[in-house]
């Protein structure tokens, strides 16, 4: 009864995994990781695994974004000044990634 | 005291020290923590020596009370238990090191640096004796963690930054895929003990399941170590890192890497079902030579002093595979005496760069080039390094080298060539540096622009404030781990300890009998026995005469005519430089090349 | 190397890896299998010690030493994130601006902050008995205080937030684990030894030093969790550099 | 299900690889990190689930009673969850002082250590 949802589960991160890979923008990114980490969660409840399922609801969905977040914000405020001397290449890449 | 309280207490001492040290060093001054860090280090040394005489067969702590086929058990023999005291005498010797080395890291927390130190310690201890292989899993990744915030510690400095992310982006991947492996090899074995593995692995025939666990299980250690193709990492990690933790990094972190290559070789494929003898020993008898001979060719072409001696270490663990994938206790036997010798040697000659940082803010050759020539100790204490690099009587290296040559040489007459060569060749090129630098050798070196390299210029200092006087112990200590290098070489009882250790260590059967009991030794194949050498023999003390000789006649001409053949030699080393590309994408596509091709190497000799 | 060089020699490389990794694969014993020896055996064991749940058994007590480890890296990353995101010497730093927050937002942090907090403890507290435990307790305690910055500002989590106490809690806790080890070894000889008395089986009190245990992780990832997000919240609020306009927020 | 959950274990490392050595952006790189970690929990907790089993925990379930899946592997995730989280953290706090020094987070924008 279990086998088909653990199936659906298990495509779903997938697709998840593929997707998060090919966003480049870390913002987006962090978005797909967040639905990844609720896929996962939800495969390790079926896969008979609530205390995984819990940490990586906390970490994967909550956690680990957040933190990915915060560190864009730090880094894309700086492009406002303008490039650093001897920052090859700064005023071309923002830092949000293409 | 009895193993089961000292093997643990080797991992718990300096984890506690590194708690006491995040706590008191809220309201202790510098020189408080740096005392308190002192003692913990110290404690942790005199640890793991009350263990050493324990350790003439497998050693065991169970923790918990769990027997190994549930719980995790540590087991410590002559040579895990030695990497750990190396591990623990360079922790020590970094302590007292940076005594006076840094300035404030933030103001009102003195104490983070030694703590992050300590955890480093436990993370290497831990891995060392740990008997369990998702444990060792743990450890490295304690041992990566705490590495990649050390490297990065100079943050107004761009380059650390950059080789801490490599270095933790590229181990990171390698312990995932060590993980995979991990999950496969308790998929078809339900066991995770080294000794449980190794015997569950022999009810079933070497398939493509084993063939690429090994791989997987094996490729954070190749990372580690820094075995070509997975090695580009090491030197920019390598060469940024802050003093200290060079001396750690290069000392013993990478020569552990090496070592959990052959703690699980032995103890969980080479019997029935693993990895066939032959197949592992051609396949890391390539990878070695491979290895050294990068390492070699790189570090000649280094001007930036850290990473020609971070080239120089990967010269010397191409040797090191040499002699491990040699499979015979001889070949194990030399290494680990070699290991021994050289992390003192390694860790003497970053000390003394250090120094070099600190006076004149630039570890570039060229730049530094008849700068340094009023510090006369120093630069002879650099010779001797060098000299101790290239192998020469009566250094361990040297004792270290001659050993393994030997037992290369039996079935591979043309092995001891590419030891000599090697250890000359890094050896001549430290020497070379160091008659430029301390003596202003030859003439003024030429800017080679346009070529892809790193300089040592430009550096942020380490230390700031008003000038003030050298610190002795910036000297004092690399003079003593060279001492402790020649001791190594001198003291018979060392070699021959670990000549008994290295016949304990390359017996499955025994460490199975030890970890799980004298009934499962019976389905392990037996070690050969046999008096293994462990002393200088004639052909011994002449290639290492021999090698000291070509890196010295290496240096001098390297000094006096550098044009012409430095320019062919060039041009050659150009395409091998331009690999070295500091890309992380390039890298991390070397890995998986290196992956694939070691899945498909090893599995069509099986 | 360029660009398509790289790509390509990643194929190459991925499709060997892939081609040895599927068969392998197929060599696995199949999904869902009965056999699972070491499964088994910790089921015993940690039976045999009361504990209900018994992947808190083995996170505590049958392989308790992996979680020292793995306590002792997130010990490491908060001291290496307070090494790292140090205030740099050409940095300083800049108090956060107030801010406006709207009713409803402040309604929804206000209500949830409280609920929670408490089930962070009740997740914290029955770990051996039911799902979750330490960690999961921990993380989800951290999260809710930062349910003040939805509901207020950044000045207001400040104050809810005393860094240095945090600070210190998570280094005991971590000392507290080792501690604890240590207790096992001078009491039965050998360490991380379950010596506590094993209590009732599927009580709050049951599993020996696996409760104590536990609420260290609990304390230490709470407070840890809050002192990482703590640095990088300073450095995406209020460290700027020489060079950087001030910007109003 | 045959090896398909193994599988996608696989799929997710090599296509995770495949964004790493691609990547233009560092934090994208250290997402794709995360994302060949979660790899790992996948393949552990699909081998150690027993068709039929239930969760290992026996706080309303009479031992004995129902079996259950392997309790082992799933504290080996757990412990790999926490691990990954905090070399995340790490990774991006190096990140953020990478940006203030060098003004990119384009790893091909980084020269400063070649040859």
């Amino acid at each position: 009864m279990n086998t088909p949802l653990v199936a659906v589960a298990i495509g779903f991160v997938t697709v998840c995994a593929t997707i998060a890979v090919l966003t480049r923008e870390p913002v987006r990114q962090a978005v797909v990781l967040a639905a990844m980490g609720l896929g996962l969660s939800v495969l390790f409840a079926v896969l008979q695994a609530p205390d995984v399922a819990l940490s990586q609801l906390a970490v994967g969905t909550a956690l680990t974004p957040l933190l990915i977040l915060l560190t864009v914000r730090k880094v894309s405020r700086r492009s406002t000044a303008g490039s650093r001397p001897g920052a090859g290449g700064a005023d071309r890449d923002d830092g949000t990634g293409r | 005291m009895p193993t089961a309280t000292l093997l643990p207490l080797a991992v718990a001492i300096p984890l506690f020290g590194a708690v006491l040290l995040a706590v008191a060093g809220r309201v202790l001054p510098r020189t408080g923590c740096d005392v308190l860090a002192t003692a913990v280090a110290v404690g942790d040394v005199v640890c793991l020596a009350l263990l050493w005489p324990h350790t003439h067969g497998v050693a065991t702590a169970p923790l918990g009370g769990w027997p190994a086929q549930v719980g995790i058990v540590l087991a410590a023999d002559r040579l895990g238990a030695g990497l750990a005291l190396l591990a623990a005498c360079l922790v020590l010797a970094v302590v007292v090191y940076s005594w006076r080395y840094f300035d404030e890291p933030s103001g009102e927390r003195a104490g983070v640096f030694p703590a992050m130190v300590l955890l480093f310690e436990a993370g290497m201890v831990g891995f060392a004796l740990t008997g369990d292989l998702f444990n060792a899993f743990v450890f490295f990744e304690l041992m990566g963690a705490t590495a990649y915030a050390l490297t990065g510690y100079r943050i107004e400095d761009p380059r650390p930054l950059q080789g801490a992310l490599t270095f933790g982006v590229v181990n990171s991947f390698a312990a995932y895929c060590s993980l995979l492996g991990i999950g496969l090899l308790y998929a078809r074995t339900g066991q995770l003990n080294l000794a449980a593995l190794g015997r569950g692995l022999a009810g079933h025939r070497t398939d493509l399941l084993v063939v690429t666990a090994f791989v997987l299980v094996i490729t954070a250690m190749l990372v580690k170590a820094a075995v070509v193709p997975f090695h580009f990492w090491l030197p920019d990690a390598h060469a940024v890192a802050p003093t200290p933790v060079c001396m750690l990094l290069s000392g013993v972190m990478v020569e552990l890497g090496v070592y959990g290559i052959a703690r699980i070789h032995w103890t969980v494929f080479s019997g029935p079902g693993g990895v066939p003898d032959d197949a592992f020993r051609r396949t890391f008898l390539a990878l070695g030579v491979l290895t050294a001979l990068t390492g070699a060719a790189m570090c000649w072409q280094q001007r930036h002093l850290k990473r020609m001696l971070a080239f120089s270490t990967i010269g010397h663990v191409g040797l090191f595979v040499v002699g491990i994938a040699l499979l015979t206790p001889d070949g194990t036997a030399g290494t680990a005496l070699y290991v021994a010798a050289h992390g003192c040697a390694k860790a003497a000659l970053f000390g003394l760069t250090g120094v070099l940082l600190d006076r004149y803010g630039s570890v570039d050759e060229p730049g530094l080039y008849g700068r340094a020539r009023e510090l006369r100790l120093v630069g002879v204490l650099f010779v001797i390094g060098a000299l101790a690099l290239a192998g020469l009587p009566p250094f361990g290296t040297g004792l270290g080298k001659g050993l393994t040559e030997d037992a290369a040489g039996h079935g591979h007459p043309w092995l001891p060539a590419v030891f000599v060569v090697v250890s000359a060749v890094t050896g001549g090129t430290v020497l070379r540096a160091a008659l430029r630098i301390f003596w202003g050798f030859g003439e003024t070196p030429r800017p080679r622009p346009g070529e892809p390299e790193t300089t040592g210029e430009g550096e942020e200092p380490e230390i700031r404030g008003p000038r003030r006087a050298l610190p002795p112990m910036m000297v004092a200590v690399p003079a003593a781990l060279l001492a402790g290098c020649v001791l190594l070489g001198c003291v018979p009882a060392v070699a021959r300890a670990l000549a008994g250790g290295a016949g304990t260590f390359t017996d499955p059967a025994a460490y199975r009998a030890a970890v799980l009991g004298p009934a499962a030794a019976a389905t392990a194949h037996p070690g050969t026995p046999g008096p293994v050498p462990d002393a200088w023999t004639g052909a011994g003390v002449l290639l290492g005469l021999l090698s000291a000789a070509l890196a010295v006649a290496l240096a001098v001409l390297a000094t006096t005519r550098p044009p012409t053949w430095h320019r062919a030699i060039g041009a050659t080393a150009r395409g091998l430089r331009r690999l070295h590309s500091g890309h992380l994408g390039d890298y991390l596509a070397w890995l998986a090349l290196g992956v694939a091709a070691l899945c498909a190497v090893i599995a069509a000799q099986t | 190397m360029s660009a398509r060089a790289r790509l390509l020699m990643f194929a190459a490389a991925a499709i060997v890896i892939g081609v040895f990794y599927g068969v392998a694969s197929a060599e696995t014993p199949s999904f869902g299998r009965a056999s699972h020896p070491y499964g088994d055996r910790a089921v015993a064991a940690s039976l045999a010690h009361r504990t209900a749940n018994v992947v808190s058994s083995v996170n505590f007590d049958i392989r308790a030493f992996d979680t020292l480890g793995e306590e002792s890296i997130l010990f490491g990353t908060v001291l290496g994130a307070t090494l790292l995101l140090r205030l740099a010497r050409d940095e300083r730093r800049r108090p956060a601006a107030s801010e406006r927050v709207l009713p409803t937002t402040r309604l929804f942090g206000v209500i949830w902050l409280p609920v929670a907090l408490v089930v962070g403890v009740y997740i914290v507290a029955h770990g051996q008995l039911s799902p979750g435990g330490g960690f999961q307790g921990g993380v989800v305690l951290a999260t809710a205080l930062h349910l003040g910055y939805i509901a207020a500002d950044y000045r207001v989590l400040e104050k809810v937030r005393p860094l240095a106490v945090l600070d210190v809690a998570d280094s005991l806790a971590a000392g507290a684990f080792t501690a604890m080890g240590l207790a096992g070894l001078a009491a039965a000889g050998a360490f991380l030894k379950n010596v506590l008395p094993l209590g009732t089986f599927n009580e709050i009190t049951s599993g020996g030093t696996v409760p104590l245990l536990n609420a260290a992780v609990g304390v230490e990832v709470a407070s840890g969790v809050i002192v990482l997000l703590a640095h990088f919240l300073d450095q995406a609020v209020e460290i700027t550099g020489n060079d950087e306009p001030e910007e109003a927020r | 299900m045959g090896p398909w959950p193994y599988l996608a274990a696989g799929w997710i490392l090599l296509v995770a690889l495949y964004g790493l050595v691609t990547s233009r952006n560092l934090i994208h790189a250290i997402g794709c990190l995360a994302v060949a970690q979660s790899s790992t929990y996948v393949l552990l907790l699909s081998v150690g689930y027993r068709r039929g089993g239930t969760a290992p925990v026996f706080s309303d379930l009479r031992p004995g009673s129902r079996p259950v899946v392997d309790p082992v592997v799933q504290a080996l995730a757990l412990t790999d969850v926490v691990v990954g989280a905090t070399v995340t953290a790490l990774l991006l706090a190096l990140t953020i002082q990478l940006r203030k020094r060098h003004g990119t987070v384009d790893p091909q924008a980084l020269t400063g250590l070649r040859g």
